[in-house]
C-alpha cells in the first residue's frame, strides 16, 4: 500500500527530477485515463487475444484447417467441432483460428506501407507549402477521387486476385486520408509560435518535421488508423468475399462467408462463424480508437 | 467602399470557380491517367483477348498495329483520353457491346438504392446526430452511439445474408434475391431505369408493390451504413457548434431552445454537412457493390464484380471511370453548395 | 445615482464546478446591488468576474452549481423562475455583450437579420417594421450606411463595427439591464473608447444599469460610477469609482502600484505580494452597496 | 548597431495584395532599448519578424553591425538575434519538457555543457530547479513566460526582439516580467526592440520610440518626449489621450486613420 502510494507520488510529482520521471508521469497519466474507458480497455484485450491466437495458432486449432474429410461435411456445433464443419468437412473453429493470421498480416502490411508514406507526404506537403504542396495534393486528391473499394478492384484485377494483391491494393487507395490529415494538422502547427521559435534557434526543416511536427500529429494518426484498421478488415473481407482477395482453399474469413452462402438456408453456422469473427476484431479496433481519440485528441470530446 | 466591397465578392467568386474547375479538371485527368496505367499493367494480352489465341502472327500483328500498341505509350495515353472524352469506354468482352450502353442500361438500378438509402441517412441520421449532441449521455445517445459502431463494424455482405436468412428464408416475409419476381420481368417499360419510377409511368401497381417489397431489404441495408455515418457526423459537428460562443449570444437574445438548436446549431452544421453527404454517396456506391452481389441486385456493382471475374478488363477500367467521375461531380456539386451556403468562402 | 431605487440585488451567491479533484469554487459569497448606474466588476483571470455575469443571466453550463440566498431584478426573485420564465428576462429585461464579437455573432446569417431576430423574439411585428427598427438601430450606434451594413456577414465588419453590431443587438428589445463582458478587451485603444462612449450615452439616455466586466481597473474607473474589485472569487471591495486611488485595501494597491505609467520614473515596478488571508475575509458583508 | 532603412513589405498578390509595411527607417545603437508602437495592422509584428528571417517577402535593408542581412539566414545569425513571442500558451512545445526545449537550442549550435547552461539560465529567469523537467501545462502564463525568455537567453543574443511578451499577461504578472527584462537586458548589455501596443509600457521600458499606423512611420520620439508631451503627430496625441482611459468629451475630438 505505502509502496504503492510512493509509486504514485513519484509518478506526479510536480517538480519531476529527470526527464524519465517526467515522461514516466505522463504516460501513467495517459494510461490512466485510458483505463477509465471500459470499452476501450475491452477492444484493447480482444486485440491482445487475436494477437495470442495468431501466434500459437498451432496449438489452438484442433485440426488441421486445410484437410478435408467429406464424411464429416456440414456437422452442426458439438463438442468435436466447436463452430461445426464446412461443406467439405473442414473444421470451422480451425480455420477461423488460423485465419486471424491472415488478418493480422493484412492490417499490420497495410499500416506499414500506408501510415508512414502518409505522415511524410503529409508533412513535407504542409510545411513546405508552395508548388511543392500543391503537387502532393493534387495526387493525393486523385486516389482521393475513387471510391476506395473501387480503386482497390481496379488494382485487384489489374495485378490478379490474392492476398499480396489485396494488401498492395488496400494500402495504395488508404495513404491519402492519412496525408490529407497530417497535412492539415501540420498548417495548424506550422504557424504557432514554438516553431517560429525553434526556427529562431536554427534548427533546419529536417528537425523541426521529424521532432517537432510529426510527434504532434501522430497521434491524431493513431486515432484515424487504429479506427481504419476496422474499415480495413471490411474491405479485405469484402475482397474476399466478392473472391478477389485470399484464394479457397486459405481460411480467409471473408472468403469463408462466400463459400458459405450456398448453404445459409440449412446451415447457419456456415456464414455466422466467420461473419462473426469480422465482427468483433472490427468492432474491437473501433472502440479502442475512440477510447484512443479521447486520450489522445482531448479536443474533440467535453 | 461597399461598392468596392460588392465587386470584390464577385471577383473572388469568379476566381475561384475558374481556380476549382481547373482543379476538377487536372483530377479527371489523373484519374484517367491511373486507368490508363492499371490497363496497362494488366497480365492478359489485350490483343490475344480480340483475335483469340488460336490466330495467326500475321493477324495478330494486324491487330496489335489497329489498336495502335506499336506507338509510344503516351501516344497511347492521348488516344485512349480522347475516345474516353467521346463516350468511348471500348466493347465489353462479356456482352458484346459498348461499355458505356451496358453501364447507362444498370446504373439506375444502383441509383436507386443509392438515393434511397441516401434520404433514409439524411432524414434518420441527421435528425439522430442532433438529439444525442443536445442530449449527451442521455439513452438516446448511447443508441446512437451503438447504432454506430456497428455500422462501423459490421461487414455489410454479412449482415445481407443475416437478413435474407431472417427476413426472407425464416419469416418469409420479404421477397429474396432480385430486383423484381421472375414473372413480373420485362413487362414494365424502361423509361427513366427507375423501377419503381417506372412502374407509376405505367400504372401497373401490382409491380410497383413487389419492386417496392424487393428494394425494402437492400436499401434499408445501405440506409443503415449511411445513418450511421451521418448521426455519427451530426453528432460531433453539433457538440462543436454548441459550444461556440455565438449560441450563448443566441440565449441571451432570449431565442427559444428549439430555434437555438435546430436554427443557430444546425445552421452553422449544414455547411460541414454538404461534404460529408457527398463522402457518404460515394462510399454508397462502394457499398453497393458488396450490396448488389448478395442482393443479385442488377445494378452497376453487380456489372462490376461480374466483370471483374471474367477479367473483362474494358468493362472493369469503364465501371471504374464512371464511377470515379460521378464521385467528382458529386463533390464538385457539394464544393459549389458550400461557395454558395457559406458566406465566408465566397 | 441610486435614483429609482434598486435595480439588481445579489446575496451569497456561490458558483462552484465538479471537478476531478473536487467541487472547484469559482464564486464564493459574492453579494452587491445595482441601481441605474454603471457598475464595473474588476479582477485578474480566474477572479470569477465573468462566472458572476452568467450567473444572473442563468447561462452557465448545465454541470455548474449556483447557489444563492436572493437574485432579486426589479423586485422579481429570479431564483424562483423557469427556465421559459428566464428566457422572457433575457435579452427583453436583461442583456450581455461578449467579448469578441469575431465569435459571439452567427457566422453564417447576415448582421441585419440577427439584429432583427433579437427584437421579434420579444415583439410581435410585421417584418417591415422589425427591418425599420433594427436599421434605426444600427444608426443609433452611429453607424453611417445601415441599409449597406445590414446586409454584411459577420466576417466582413471589423471588430469594433462588430462590437457596435453586437450592442445595437443587445439594447434593441430596450433591456433595463445590461452586462458587458470584456466588451472592448478584444479592440484598439481609440476604438475602444468610440465603443464605450455609444455604450455610454445609449445606457444613460434610456437610464438603464449596466455592469461592466473589465480586468483593466484604470480603464473601469474612469468610465464607472462603482466598482467591485474581485479576487479568487471573492469581493475584495467595492469602491466608488472617485475614491479608487484613496483605497486601502492591499490587493486593490497592489493592482494600482504594478502598472506602468507613461509619466512614471523608469525604476522597478513593485509587483503584487499575495495574501492567502485575503480568501478568508468576508467582505461581502459590507459590500451590499450604500 | 541594427539598423533598418526603408523596409517594405507586400503579402500576397493580386486580389488580395496588402501593403503591410511602407518605407519604415530607423536605428538602434548598441545596448538600446527601441519601442515600435501603434494599433492592430500597424506593421510593428512584421518589422519585427522580417528582422528575425521569418518573413522573406520583404525588400529593403537590414544590417546588424554594418552588416547586411539577406533573407536567408546562416546559423551564426541566430546566436546574435532572439525572439520572445507575446502567447507564452502557443511559444512552447506541449510535448517537450522545459528542459528538452532549452536543450535543444545548444545542440543544434553545438555548445557543449548543456545541463550547466540550463540551471543557469533557468537561475537567471527566476526559475528553481524544480521547473527543469515540467512540461508547459504544468506552467502558469508568466512561468512559461520566462521559459520563453530564457530559450531566448540561452543563446547568449546579443539583440532581443519581443514581440508584445506581457500583452497576454495579467498586471501583476506583467510588472514581474517587464522587471525581469529591464534587469536582463542591464546585466546582459543587450540591444532589444519591444513591440507593443501599450505607450505606458512601452515608456517605461524603452529609450527611443517609433509610432507607426497603417504600416507606415508616423513619427520617432525619444521618451522623454513622450512624457513631456512634446509630441508632433495629431495621431500620437490621441493614442496619448486614449491610453489615459475614459473621457467622454475627448473621444468626440477623435479621428479615423
Amino acid at each position: 500500500m505505502s509502496s504503492t502510494r510512493r509509486w504514485q507520488h513519484w509518478l506526479l510529482s510536480d517538480s519531476p527530477a529527470s526527464p524519465f520521471q517526467a515522461a514516466a508521469g505522463r504516460t501513467y497519466l495517459g494510461l490512466a485515463e485510458f483505463l477509465k474507458n471500459r470499452l476501450a480497455v475491452f477492444g484493447l484485450l480482444i486485440i491482445a487475444a487475436l494477437i495470442l491466437i495468431a501466434f500459437f495458432a498451432p496449438y489452438i486449432a484442433p485440426c488441421d484447417p486445410l484437410v478435408t474429410n467429406l464424411v464429416n461435411r456440414l456437422q452442426p456445433l458439438s463438442a468435436a467441432h466447436y463452430f461445426g464443419t464446412d461443406e467439405v468437412g473442414r473444421d470451422i473453429f480451425s480455420r477461423i483460428v488460423w485465419g486471424s493470421r491472415l488478418t493480422l498480416y493484412v492490417i499490420g502490411l497495410v499500416a506499414i506501407i500506408a501510415a508512414p508514406v502518409g505522415i511524410i507526404i503529409g508533412t513535407v506537403s504542409g510545411y513546405f507549402g508552395g508548388l511543392i504542396d500543391t503537387i502532393l495534393m493534387r495526387i493525393t486528391d486523385i486516389f482521393l477521387a475513387f471510391p476506395k473499394l473501387i480503386l482497390a478492384l481496379a488494382f485487384v484485377a489489374a495485378l490478379g486476385p490474392g492476398i499480396e494483391n489485396a494488401v498492395i491494393a488496400i494500402a495504395i487507395t488508404s495513404w491519402p486520408p492519412y496525408a490529407r490529415i497530417a497535412r492539415g494538422e501540420t498548417i495548424t502547427i506550422r504557424n504557432g509560435d514554438f516553431i517560429k521559435a525553434i526556427r529562431l534557434q536554427g534548427a533546419g526543416p529536417i528537425r523541426i518535421i521529424t521532432g517537432h511536427i510529426m510527434p504532434l500529429c501522430i497521434s491524431s494518426l493513431i486515432v484515424r488508423i487504429t479506427l481504419d484498421m476496422a474499415g480495413i478488415i471490411l474491405t479485405a473481407a469484402g475482397l474476399g468475399f466478392l473472391g478477389l482477395g485470399a484464394q479457397p482453399p486459405s481460411p480467409e474469413w471473408g472468403a469463408m462467408t462466400s463459400t458459405g452462402r450456398a448453404y445459409i438456408i440449412d446451415h447457419w453456422w456456415l456464414i455466422t462463424m466467420p461473419g462473426t469473427a469480422i465482427f468483433v476484431v472490427s468492432l474491437a479496433f473501433n472502440l479502442l480508437g475512440d477510447g484512443l481519440r479521447e486520450v489522445l485528441d482531448p479536443k474533440s470530446d467535453n | 467602399m461597399l461598392q468596392l466591397f460588392t465587386i470584390r465578392r464577385v471577383k473572388k467568386a469568379t476566381h475561384q470557380t475558374v481556380r476549382l474547375l481547373i482543379m476538377v479538371a487536372i483530377t479527371f485527368f489523373g484519374l484517367l491517367f491511373i486507368t490508363f496505367l492499371i490497363g496497362r499493367v494488366v497480365p492478359i494480352d489485350p490483343v490475344l483477348a480480340v483475335v483469340g489465341d488460336k490466330a495467326s502472327p500475321e493477324v495478330y500483328q494486324q491487330a496489335r498495329l489497329a489498336m495502335g500498341l506499336d506507338l509510344p505509350v503516351w501516344r497511347q495515353f492521348f488516344i485512349y483520353m480522347g475516345s474516353v472524352l467521346h463516350g468511348d469506354l471500348g466493347t465489353s468482352v462479356l456482352t458484346a457491346k459498348p461499355v458505356l450502353q451496358d453501364i447507362l442500361r444498370v446504373f439506375p438500378a444502383t441509383l436507386e438504392l443509392a438515393v434511397i438509402a441516401t434520404c433514409i441517412g439524411i432524414f434518420v441520421g441527421i435528425p439522430l446526430g442532433v438529439f444525442s449532441a443536445v442530449k449527451r449521455g442521455s439513452f438516446l445517445d448511447h443508441i446512437t452511439r451503438v447504432i454506430g459502431l456497428l455500422g462501423y463494424s459490421l461487414p455489410i455482405f454479412w449482415l445481407g445474408l443475416l437478413a435474407l436468412i431472417v427476413f426472407y428464408a425464416k419469416l418469409d416475409l420479404l421477397p429474396g434475391p432480385g430486383r423484381i419476381d421472375v414473372f413480373y420481368e420485362d413487362i414494365v417499360d424502361p423509361v427513366t431505369g427507375i423501377m419503381l419510377i417506372d412502374c407509376i409511368i405505367a400504372r401497373e401497381w401490382d409491380i410497383f408493390w413487389n419492386a417496392l417489397a424487393h428494394i425494402i431489404m437492400p436499401a434499408t441495408l445501405l440506409g443503415y451504413y449511411s445513418m450511421a455515418y451521418l448521426s455519427r457526423m451530426t453528432r460531433s459537428f453539433m457538440i462543436e457548434q454548441l459550444r461556440q460562443e455565438y449560441i450563448l449570444t443566441a440565449r441571451v437574445k432570449g431565442v427559444a431552445e428549439w430555434r437555438v438548436i435546430w436554427g443557430h446549431a444546425l445552421g452553422n452544421c449544414a455547411i460541414p454537412l454538404i461534404t460529408v453527404v457527398a463522402l457518404s454517396f460515394g462510399t454508397l456506391l462502394e457499398g453497393s457493390v458488396l450490396t448488389e452481389t448478395v442482393f443479385a441486385w442488377p445494378g452497376l456493382g453487380l456489372y462490376l464484380t461480374k466483370s471483374l471475374l471474367n477479367a473483362d478488363m474494358n468493362s472493369v477500367l469503364g465501371s471504374t471511370i464512371v464511377v470515379g467521375t460521378i464521385f467528382l461531380g458529386v463533390n464538385l456539386f457539394s464544393d459549389f453548395l458550400y461557395k454558395v451556403l457559406d458566406p465566408r468562402a465566397r | 445615482m441610486n435614483d429609482s431605487g434598486h435595480l439588481l440585488d445579489v446575496k451569497d451567491l456561490t458558483v462552484s464546478f465538479p471537478s476531478p479533484r473536487g467541487e472547484v469554487c469559482a464564486v464564493k459569497n459574492v453579494s452587491f446591488s445595482l441601481g441605474h448606474e454603471k457598475i464595473g466588476i474588476v479582477g485578474e483571470s480566474g477572479s470569477g468576474k465573468s462566472v458572476t455575469g452568467r450567473a444572473i443571466l442563468r447561462l452557465l453550463p448545465p454541470y455548474a452549481h449556483i447557489h444563492a440566498t436572493a437574485i432579486t431584478f426589479q423586485e422579481k426573485d429570479l431564483l424562483s423562475f423557469s427556465e421559459q420564465e428566464m428566457r422572457r428576462i433575457r435579452g427583453r429585461q436583461i442583456s450581455m455583450v461578449m467579448q469578441d464579437p469575431k465569435y459571439s455573432l452567427n457566422p453564417v446569417r447576415t448582421v441585419g437579420e440577427q439584429i432583427r431576430e433579437a427584437y421579434t423574439i420579444h415583439r410581435k411585428v410585421p417584418r417591415r417594421q422589425a427591418r425599420q427598427q433594427t436599421l434605426e438601430m444600427l444608426t443609433a450606434v452611429r453607424i453611417r450606411n445601415p441599409e449597406q451594413v445590414y446586409r454584411l456577414y459577420p466576417h466582413e465588419v471589423s471588430g469594433g463595427m462588430g462590437q457596435r453590431i453586437m450592442i445595437a443587438m443587445m439594447l434593441i428589445p430596450e433591456p433595463s439591464l445590461l452586462i458587458a463582458d470584456e466588451p472592448t478587451s478584444a479592440l484598439d485603444v481609440t476604438v475602444q473608447l468610440q465603443v464605450l462612449a455609444i455604450l455610454d450615452d445609449l445606457v444613460t439616455q434610456r437610464g438603464m444599469g449596466l455592469i461592466f466586466i473589465s480586468h483593466d481597473l484604470e480603464l473601469v474607473a474612469s468610465f464607472c460610477d462603482r466598482i467591485i474589485i474581485m479576487y479568487g472569487g471573492r469581493i475584495m471591495e467595492v469602491v466608488d469609482a472617485a475614491n479608487l486611488h484613496q483605497s486601502t485595501h492591499p490587493y486593490t494597491r497592489g493592482l494600482l502600484n504594478c502598472l506602468p505609467r507613461i509619466d512614471g520614473d523608469k525604476g522597478k515596478l513593485s509587483t503584487l505580494q499575495r495574501d492567502a488571508s485575503w480568501l478568508d475575509a468576508d467582505f461581502s458583508a459590507t459590500a451590499g452597496g450604500k | 548597431m541594427l539598423q533598418v532603412d526603408n523596409l517594405h513589405v507586400i503579402f500576397g498578390h493580386g486580389l488580395d495584395l496588402n501593403h503591410a509595411v511602407k518605407n519604415v527607417s530607423f536605428t538602434v545603437g548598441q545596448g538600446e532599448s527601441f519601442g515600435l508602437v501603434g494599433e492592430s495592422g500597424s506593421g510593428k509584428s512584421t518589422v519585427l519578424n522580417c528582422i528575425a528571417g521569418l518573413i522573406n517577402t520583404w525588400q529593403g535593408e537590414i544590417e546588424i553591425d554594418g552588416e547586411r542581412l539577406s533573407h536567408r539566414r546562416p546559423k551564426s545569425f541566430y546566436r546574435k538575434v532572439q525572439m520572445v513571442f507575446q502567447d507564452p500558451y502557443g511559444s512552447l512545445h506541449p510535448r517537450h519538457t522545459v528542459d528538452r526545449t532549452l536543450k535543444e537550442s545548444v545542440n543544434i549550435h553545438h555548445l557543449g555543457d548543456a545541463n550547466l547552461r540550463v540551471v543557469k539560465v533557468l537561475g537567471e529567469v527566476g526559475l528553481g530547479p524544480q521547473f527543469r523537467f515540467r512540461y508547459p501545462h504544468q506552467l502558469s502564463g508568466g512561468q512559461r513566460q520566462r521559459v520563453a525568455i530564457a530559450r531566448a537567453l540561452i543563446l547568449e543574443p546579443e539583440i532581443l526582439l519581443l514581440d508584445e511578451p506581457t500583452s497576454a499577461l495579467d498586471v501583476s504578472i506583467q510588472a514581474e516580467i517587464l522587471n525581469l527584462l529591464q534587469d536582463i537586458s542591464k546585466k546582459r548589455n543587450l540591444t532589444s526592440i519591444l513591440v507593443s501596443h501599450d505607450l505606458a509600457v512601452v515608456s517605461h521600458m524603452c529609450d527611443n520610440i517609433l509610432v507607426m499606423s497603417q504600416g507606415a512611420t508616423v513619427e520617432a520620439l525619444s521618451c522623454d518626449q513622450l512624457r513631456s508631451g512634446d509630441i508632433k503627430q495629431r495621431y500620437t496625441r490621441q493614442l496619448l489621450v486614449a491610453s489615459k482611459g475614459y473621457d467622454r468629451a475627448a473621444i468626440d475630438q477623435f479621428q479615423d486613420y
